[in-house]
């Protein structure tokens, strides 16, 4: 059985029904409550589970994440929002240096199983300071995991991986798909493993690496390419931390030729560890230097014009995978 | 006619008149980029602060070009009083190259130097520790400069918060922190964002005095301000005004605000700053029916042309996503 | 022999002398890692809290095994109090595969999830979000236990201890934050970290009680912390106990100190919290001069023990270095 | 005329010398003042330049990067210091969102000229939160520049480079080569441009990139592989962001193979970037994969025996050189 569900729907249906399935569930952030969070994501959560699993706090994104940790470590499964992503840069101590390390300080004899949902990326007019993608600051640092969805059917599936994976989990929810991608839904627990890739698209010519937002422009884009006779596989990472080599390789194995896309900014963006690690593993396989389409190295700016600008679209796509097909 | 003397500090019938065209011309201002964001004609995240125009006239008021300050989202009239141009700050909301940040963002995310304004990020609190830096420079140089940085009471429960006040009490730093007490951070209620009532009483944690005043009264406003300026510019430090207001509005224009009910709304609009002080002026025959109806064509006109300057401004062009990041 | 009243919370004789070993045990720890530092055998940073030990013994005496507490890093003795083996302390300070770091980290940087002890980051401040989010699942439970979370006053200056204890504020957790305010952040004396004179009157900030006590009386501390612990226990929230205090070493045992006078630490020595415990046991017939020698003697027991086991216990393997990152 | 200066006397000569030169810049930060900072880098500077331009803070590093960022608006040029690198994430709001964004912001019409010093690094068995390389997320930002030297010429002369640099720059000293990195300093004013790196030994077979405590083992390791008929090249990048890609492949254009080695992590450690960069714009210049010997993808422990394990050193930089040239 399933349905048609929004982005956004997805994510509300898989707090649900976590929080229905497991009492230690429990939401926390600002505006979460009754007013349901800026988006709207968890509407409705409220009025089912009261005052004491969905908690309202204060503006405080430090504390958000230290309450969870500390809810952690006694058994429960705290899912902290961040009304927008770019906001997770206050609580970064929190993430990085209490939560990303405790197992290991701890001798391996605790874990922190939270999930921060941070919905992020642009597209929406926001803007320097709602519009970020902080992913590979995470990505960057051991001991957290970091899921990046799609599709409306990965959003729920990965958010009950999260909720049930014993580490620190940063989810981040593209706010440009929250209504915009729709899709099947499976009722009930479909879970999207944390670490594996899907393959959108198969074909033997190239290998396009995406996720977010930005699988949909590529999938475009590959189209356009098939109709010149070029076969693009698009593979929509989905985990960016750890991130699904095996299937990557597999992909470069037919296609000898990559291209990576994403919407973060090029230096250091994922896009730079996917290449590198080709690069040392892979080498005599390509037939082309792995190449690389992102949002350049600047911030993301408030204007149409502006911002329009530099995000990957189906045009530039197309223009990048040319460029690795005919290399 | 005499001067007006409320308390302490003396106004002139001519500053009477100023303040009031300010509370008519940011009123005006604020409402007119409501009916612009319901036109779809500006595209940002647009926060009023209709229903708070006494606390940034009556703590804007007076203010010499080298005093500092560091403002908030509701803030936009405190540009104007402080010397930006109405067009230039139409053109900010509009993303044109006429304004603060030439299309890279909106609202208050730019500042001008000369005209001693900072414009701060998204993030609450941050302008904080940064108003601090600007006071301490004033207390390097001997000066009697002063620095009013603004900041909400949802944001008081920030970090940098916390920091920055504690900063500038060590210091005695020149500075004046203004509590725009508006009931609400976004839909949470100040009682369940602190346990206290008045957010005046977190000075004490600094070692400087706090008051609680009327926030929509803007002569009190004034007169609290002035005092604390003298205290500032004499050497005896920070003070922080907690200014007890409501905003009229959702949280931006697209908060429908049902977290509130309708009687606590009709009971503070029927503290309207505005009317208050223009019957106050006219039982002082400060002001005539006639001047209050010329004051209202000026702002019209004001606003009106401002949105003509912004509309007709040009677009900034896609290149300039890139430039402007390094000096 | 009756028992004592010295006010509210009665202690019996047996109760007195468990006091007196724990001062007696916990001084002797951070003595002998003095030495063992100095000796080249330790290499870790060692923050002793000679001179404090009333505050660990005080706020420590009477938790419940399912109570929790987030010592720092003078805080050593809470953990042994709190039921770790002082040999695997010790290991943690060498390094040893049975500290409770393995090796990995040292000092207070692990913690015991069973025996209710959270170990910390060095980031000071940070242990005091996951004290409250260890609370509040107390909350949610609506058990009667409590959390017990230390800072120092230099600490209190840190964001994260306002984001906490505001929230505790909010929610009226079930906590008592335990300031060790021993007059020095590392070299700068509080008047230069901030413009008050107590802590304790940051309390008022958040909605709940702070008290400034003497934190060199052992009996003092635990008067109060029995109180705040009865509070807590029966939901009336939180609680600020600022122990007045004096690290006797330096900062780390590296730290010569320089920046405070010999008078000083004369004065301060001469309140040394164990002779005065030691004279009034004496006097109330509850300490023998006999039993006074059977503890030390104990104690010594107890560390060279602790010593031993840690220096023969194995060493990491250099395996282990890159495991216990995930669960 | 140059003089022998170890590695912390010329960050400490190059602060001097430019307080001396520029009465804008003045330093801030925890212990930095009389006590002369933790390891004691500011020494003597309190006393020469007194307490408003040697400001001791409070423990609050996000205040202290905010208020430099608001002295920087008023023309000052503030170097503050983290005590330890790993505090930085306390600070990263300020760092990636206040510096980064605001001249870009501003339209370019504004600039924030702060240094902010971070002792780095590990090998002195410091663990988890005083080892740290926390270079990677600085890099990863727009609108900030890095920088790492390895020896006491370059500390000296690209502070001064930093201090004089219109842009916010992390300065990133490595904690191992304080006392350890002795060499010839110029006296007077030799400026080490940002963005230039330095060929520390020239030869034609393989290049290797590293900075920072990584190039005195490189350098050994390129010595053993002399003696085997390999020519290594050793690039000292010490600059991170922006980093000398002109360098890298002038060397590249002999060489036509790379290593690169680092200390922090190598999941999107700099190492990515160099590598994906080379793979986009030198694919068909290369001879073998380029090469990754870093840190692995885990947290510096505290225990030498585990710490030891993993940091590259001559023997493993000699292996990992053997296979670039031999691929
Ligand atoms: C650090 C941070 N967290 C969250 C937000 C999202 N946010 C924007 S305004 C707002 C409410 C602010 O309340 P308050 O400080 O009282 O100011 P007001 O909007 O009421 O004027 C929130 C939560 C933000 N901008 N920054
Ligand atoms: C966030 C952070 N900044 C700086 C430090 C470095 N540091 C360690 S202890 C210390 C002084 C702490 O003073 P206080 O909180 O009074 O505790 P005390 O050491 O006096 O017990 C400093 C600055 C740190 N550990 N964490
Ligand atoms: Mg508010
Ligand atoms: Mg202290």
């Amino acid at each position: 059985m399933s349905k048609d569900l929004s982005y956004l729907e997805a994510i509300r249906e898989a707090l649900a029904e976590e929080m229905r399935r497991d009492p230690k569930v429990f939401i926390l952030g600002e505006d979460v409550g009754a007013y349901g969070g800026a988006f709207g994501v968890t509407q409705g959560l409220h009025e089912e589970f009261g005052d004491m699993r969905v908690v309202d706090t204060p503006i405080s994104e430090s504390a958000i994440v230290g309450i969870s940790i500390g809810a952690s470590l006694r058994g429960y499964r705290p899912v902290a929002e961040m009304q927008f992503a770019d906001f997770i840069s206050c609580a970064f101590d929190q993430i990085v240096n209490q939560a990303a390390t405790l197992r290991y300080r701890y001798g391996g004899r605790a874990s922190v199983p939270i999930v921060i949902r941070a919905p992020s990326g642009g597209n929406v007019s926001g803007g320097l300071y709602h519009s970020q993608n902080p992913e590979a600051w995470f990505v960057h640092r051991p001991g957290l995991k970091v899921v990046a969805p799609s599709t409306a059917y990965d959003a729920k599936g990965l958010l009950k991986a999260a909720i049930r994976d014993d580490n620190p989990v940063v989810y981040f929810e593209h706010k440009f798909l929250y209504r915009r991608a729709k899709g099947p839904v499976p009722e009930g627990d479909d879970i999207v493993p944390i670490g594996v890739a899907a393959t959108r698209r198969e074909g033997g010519d190239v290998t396009l690496l995406t996720y977010g937002a930005m699988v949909t422009p590529s999938l475009e884009a590959a189209d356009r390419l098939a109709k010149e006779g070029v076969e693009v596989e698009v593979i929509d990472l989905r985990t960016l931390m750890p991130f699904d080599k095996a299937a990557i390789f597999a992909s470069l194995e037919k296609t000898s030729r990559v291209l990576i896309v994403h919407e973060d900014v090029k230096t250091l963006g994922i896009g730079a560890e996917l290449s590198a690690v080709i690069m040392e593993e892979r080498f005599d396989r390509l037939d082309a230097p792995v190449m690389r389409l992102t949002y350049p190295d600047t911030h993301p700016p408030f204007s149409h014009i502006l911002e329009q600008a530099n995000l990957p679209n189906p045009d530039t796509i197309t223009g990048a995978l040319r460029r690795v097909a005919s290399y | 006619m005499p001067s007006i003397k409320r308390t302490k500090f003396k106004l002139s019938p001519e500053q009477l008149l100023e303040m009031f065209y300010w509370l008519k011309l940011i009123r005006a201002f604020d409402e007119r980029l409501s009916i612009l964001v319901k036109q779809g004609k500006v595209r940002s995240g647009v926060y009023t602060g209709i229903g708070q125009e006494a606390i940034i006239v009556g703590t804007g008021f007076g203010l010499r070009k080298d005093d500092y300050i560091c403002p908030l989202h509701r803030d936009l009239g405190s540009f104007l009083m402080k010397g930006v141009e109405p067009g230039v700050m139409m053109s900010q909301m509009f993303a044109k190259t006429t304004g603060l940040s030439k299309g890279r963002d909106s609202a208050l995310h730019s500042g001008v130097s000369d005209l001693g304004i900072f414009g701060n990020t998204s993030m609450l609190g941050a302008n904080l520790p940064v108003a601090a830096g600007l006071a301490l420079t004033y207390k390097m140089e001997h000066t009697d400069n002063v620095v009013v940085a603004y900041f909400g009471e949802g944001a008081s429960n920030v970090g940098d918060f916390h920091e920055a006040l504690n900063f500038a009490g060590v210091q005695r730093l020149p500075i004046i922190f203004v509590c725009e007490n508006n009931q609400y951070a976004y839909s949470v209620p100040i009682e369940k964002s602190m346990a206290i009532d008045d957010v005046a009483d977190r000075a004490e944690s600094y070692g400087f005095d706090g008051v609680a005043i009327n926030g929509n009264d803007v002569l009190a406003v004034y007169q609290s301000t002035q005092g604390a300026l003298a205290r500032a510019r004499s050497g005896e430090g920070p003070t922080l005004i907690e200014c007890k207001t409501y905003r009229w509005h959702g949280h931006s224009e697209h908060d429908k605000a049902f977290y509130r009910t309708n009687e606590e709304l009709a009971m503070w609009k029927s503290r309207d700053p505005i009317p208050t002080f223009t019957t106050y002026l006219k039982g002082l025959h400060v002001l005539s029916d006639q001047q209050e109806q010329d004051i209202v064509e000026r702002v019209a006109k004001v606003i009106d042309e401002a949105v003509e300057f912004a509309m007709s401004a040009p677009d900034p062009k896609p290149e300039d996503a890139v430039t402007d990041l390094y000096a």
